[in-house]
């Protein structure tokens, strides 16, 4: 029984205490993230390392399927 | 066949009809059901290791050589054999297993794919990466309070604990603490943490842990409303958040490194858990090995969720499942959902008292994670107080975060019971 | 390069010329036709456990050890030791693998590949749960009594194992029940079964039954219409025959279960092959996990191809195919394909005899499985007669039962075999 | 030989047995189905269990790749 | 937590951020990068076999046994314990790990990934695999002097080799000659050959040498175009190329089926490598197996590259990483690709000199393989000379060739370094 | 020392040894093909030798979405 008393006991407060740990780190991170790295420059190292071919193959059939969906929409008014 | 075994069929068959008319959770209980069937046809020996199909041929040579090689002075009974063989050191267990190879017995395919799946730990690991790489912490960015509602729920999980402590202090059940443990972890609402746990701490449990986590999960639109409506008042339940923040690529980036990065400084025993997830997450956000992301959401989390459940059906044989053991899981398990509920919205309305930006407490209840159902339930109780409450991405905040709280949890767990000597 | 070597690569370039030129079953003979090659080049020995690659080294230290381990009491012949550890029991290998290890050797790529995906039986199951969700019952269920000719079609296998048995009375061959009921499964026209079962109960002839298996399984068109012809009239072929009813949904999801159950109550010999058979048709038409069918169908199941291959391929290496035997067991194939494809024509003949719903005897020979080449063959010869005579779907329905009536035949063969100490 | 014989006798009649009890189970089965459980419900069934979202998008995409085909072939009458 | 493993840490973040940043890569670095943070999680020990982990938990009794299990008198000393581990015979470490399991330990799950994925060989055989399916030898066999490209280029693995040995004559560094043929492959150009070879002969330099082998790789566009421009001259430069004949489908198709008999016929220690290799350019051309073809290409491949990524990570332990042959192999490494750059730019000029179908000599650079980096160097420095000099296809053929080169030079190293005791 | 240094020899010996044999044979086995195999009936052959079912359906996916593309394409024109 003790140790099921433990185990609640010190499991919440470790739960706790990582998670508001966590809050911690990632506020940070965040502002900091925000302040030095904002969305532009991000955008622009991404299009700077375009995705292996494979998944730039993915991204080209989504968009040519899109395609076709909305010009069979279209079609349909 | 057996009683026990006809009646584990039929479990299994109603637990398929759950699943395929009714939704429960299918990817996941239509093979354990169907495991679990494997598991209980008699004669064919699908889910035991070799030595124990050998046992149950009767041969007297055989068992002769089985004493022996486990350090028996002779056959005595088929109880004290196999007690015998639960405890034999590693060295014991190996010399069994060479007799019973020798005498033309092999694993059961069922026993196989667990072994390779859930003992060695990688089935749910893999299982983990894969709901990384699906998982997108934006609505938790941009709000990171909400993961006090995801550390909240998992209180279900430590009350379950104490209950089932208390259960075997009563000499109702009898859980060790080891038990205790995998059973709370029903509470975290995840199906794979549940399960990891549960295969390190107390693997004669894990089949009814697992059909106990996965089928309370598929219940979260029932147990959590009437809950979540008795704790809040229509004025709480129809506070509007203000709209999340935009989160850009590079905090998604860096997010599952800073996680790791606590992880390893402060709670080694989850980094599996967690080291895999942020794994995935990292591969999905950092946009440069998309083909690894993609096979990590489909092939890969297909494939071990295939065997996984098969692996989890085959701890459905009769021996083992049927035992007032189980009972009390169940009704344990339903315990710590309920509680983690209470406790997510408790914290909800927590927060609001130190806080200016307002929560809807409604979102708390979506920390005990069982993502996206419990996200899903907290939207749809916003819509029928507000019409105009759209809760869904404010609630994916506490529900992903609920997923780090329980892995968190299991973490704590792990090292604690060890400790303890479990 | 030994003689044999160089044949068996002669052999080896001839399948690959047959799958890549004459489209001879090419997802498994390109696969085992590569395999084979590489397992007879010289001095790499891929297909090599450790042990026999340490034996052939000739190190004279290395051989006393290993004859040591394996209880000789010193090296006298390459020949004995050869035999001393195949027939080892299992603690002895163990020791003969620990003193090639320490001297540096290790399994071939191959031999791994063989120990992982075809003596565990995992490669044959999972395709065989792939196979199970790609097939519809539909024409099955529209009209079970087709399972008859399905089952008629198996007397292939057991008229072919009294042949392999025959020819050992005779002193022709020398064929051991084990053998000989392995052999027969050739005529039950399915590849993983025939490999699951030789894997059981003959090891060293696998790359002759699965090569024989699936070089039949092509030829199908050639091997069957002659004798079709032969055994039916013009009359008979040209029986037109009713359209199948509509099978609802329902129905096709319980049928898994009601064969699952059947197999479970009367055959647990069989539980493996049908059960994952089962397993992967109830994910095809549950409806509710659609990513997994998926996946068994696609990913999973090509995976599981090429390393099944290329295992099949290991056992093509010289010194185990370069056997009398070996053309003992091709002899005997085509002859149980023959009599499996006569003897679902006729069961056909006989259903009408008692029948008012005529049922056309083309659709017999489709009872010998090879899905779907068999069912188009019969569509063929059912067009020739009578151009309206559509017999695709109508032949379908024994085309599949023909997958059961094999599996069924391959556990009754393992139950007695074993039974008779094989 | 005797084996072999056995074998061939039983393992026909179990064979042929086992497959009578399914065509059995499986004709009661049918009737069971389609008089308690029509189509109309299992199809009701099905729609109020909607595939997983994957499954759903592989639908969708099958779809769409129809309708580009018709499109297609229309064009080219 | 040690500095050491703070450092290491500090190194991988830092390869996540050249990955992902930088596009270094980042389908194996990343993997690789995450899998270094997780070896080095102090108190998880996932980069641990079972017994270390006994050992580090520094429990008496446990220490006592496995001193008795490994042979030793008792226990002395930690330093001692682990040399005798690492010198075990296969019977001792089985020992021991049946007393680290008896003890509660079990393996760390990157360990397992190691196990499973690289020690066995399987994982870079895999990807090689797939790299074949991707690979179109097209270039290659429209014009197969372009071989003689690939083949120069590998000087620069045998002069890293001279160079190591060099070192260690010198007394600069302690590299065994198996240390110093696995450092030379960096040289080639090829993660999974490098892999291949260090885990066959340097296990413990594995994580440097990977690490090294795709860094460099990534780094071909800034570390071989002085070394071009040095040593062609203007006019050189501009050479344009005759148009590349058709190259017929039938070619494509025996063209593996060539190399492999020649491998088989001359050098059966690459036969696993360049096996496989041809195991999947024969799927991809022959246009009957295009499933197997596409799997092998797609989700094995991931599934692979994902585990053995994480798996090279293990390896990137500080006490293993942190050492200064890590320097060494890190610079030796940069040396071998400036010295098979050279020697490809070279080789050029010289088959210039004795033909008279002019080659650029700038795609001899492409023969060090980093397919297809190298080729598009090759391209890039083609047109800054002459606008209208596509030299990409061109490029091609030495490319993939350098593919071969390097499989060719490994299975030579491996023969010559086991001949030779390593 | 001495060791490294037969590496090396032994080694861009094999290297080039093996690869002149490499390039004979291919020039070879291409001469023979293109003599014997000439592209016209390799063409015919694997017309008459379908790819598997799962195969001709990819092709025909890959045939339909570039359909759709080129729709796309000579509207957007
Ligand atoms: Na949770
Ligand atoms: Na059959
Ligand atoms: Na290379």
């Amino acid at each position: 029984m003790q140790q099921g008393l433990d185990i609640t006991l010190f499991g919440m407060g470790i739960v706790f205490t990582f998670l508001l740990l966590l809050v911690i780190c990632t506020t940070i991170m965040s502002r900091v993230m925000t302040r030095f790295f904002p969305e532009a420059e991000a955008a622009a190292v991404r299009s700077s390392a375009p995705a292996a071919s494979s998944a730039a193959g993915n991204a080209r059939l989504r968009k040519i399927i899109e395609e076709a969906v909305k010009q069979h929409r279209n079609r349909r008014k | 066949m057996t009683i026990g075994q006809f009646s584990m069929m039929v479990v299994c068959l109603g637990l398929l009809f759950l699943a395929i008319r009714k939704n429960f959770e299918p990817l996941l209980l239509v093979p354990i059901g169907f495991g679990g069937i494997l598991a209980n046809i008699p004669g064919a020996n699908l889910a035991l290791p070799a030595v124990e199909a050998a046992m149950y041929s009767g041969d007297a040579g055989v068992l002769a050589q089985l004493s022996q090689a486990l350090g028996l002075s002779g056959f005595e009974s088929m109880e004290s054999l196999k007690v015998a063989f639960e405890n034999a050191p590693a060295a014991a267990a190996e010399r069994a297993a060479q007799v019973a190879s020798d005498a033309g017995f092999s694993n059961g395919m069922l026993y196989n794919f667990y072994n390779v799946a859930i003992a060695s730990g990688v089935a749910p690991l893999v299982i983990f990466m894969g709901v990384g790489a699906m998982t997108d912490f934006g609505p938790l960015l941009a709000n990171p309070r909400t993961l006090f509602l995801g550390a909240a729920a998992q209180f279900g999980i430590f009350a379950t604990v104490l209950g089932a402590v208390g259960m075997s202090a009563m000499g109702i059940m009898d859980f060790s603490i080891a038990d205790a443990a995998a059973i709370g972890i029903i509470g975290g609402a995840d199906g794979p943490t549940a399960i990891y746990v549960s295969s390190l701490l107390a693997p004669d449990l894990l089949g009814a842990i697992a059909v106990a986590a996965y089928s309370y999960m598929a219940l979260v639109p029932l147990i959590q409303p009437p809950i979540m409506r008795a704790l809040t008042t229509e004025q709480e339940r129809r506070i509007e958040m203000v709209q999340l923040r935009h989160v850009s690529k590079s905090e998604k980036i860096v997010f599952p490194l800073v996680l790791l990065i606590l992880v390893a400084l402060f709670l080694p025993d989850a980094a599996p858990l967690l080291g895999m997830f942020c794994f995935g997450n990292l591969m999905r956000e950092c946009g440069v090995v998309s083909r690894l992301s993609d096979t990590a959401q489909n092939a890969l989390i297909n494939i071990t969720t295939i065997f996984l459940g098969l692996s989890v059906g085959s701890k459905l044989a009769a021996d083992k499942f049927l035992d007032p053991k189980t009972l009390g899981i169940l009704a344990l398990g339903i315990v710590a959902f309920a509680i983690g509920t209470a406790a997510g919205v408790l914290m909800a309305k927590l927060l609001n008292m130190v806080s200016k930006n307002k929560v809807n407490p409604l979102i708390g209840s979506a920390g005990v994670s069982a993502v996206p159902m419990a996200a899903r339930v907290s939207n749809k109780l916003g819509l029928e107080a507000n019409p105009h409450n759209f809760l869904l991405m404010h609630a994916m905040g506490p529900n992903v975060a609920g997923v780090i709280g329980s892995a968190v949890a299991a973490g704590v767990m792990i090292t604690m019971v060890r400790a303890m000597g479990g």
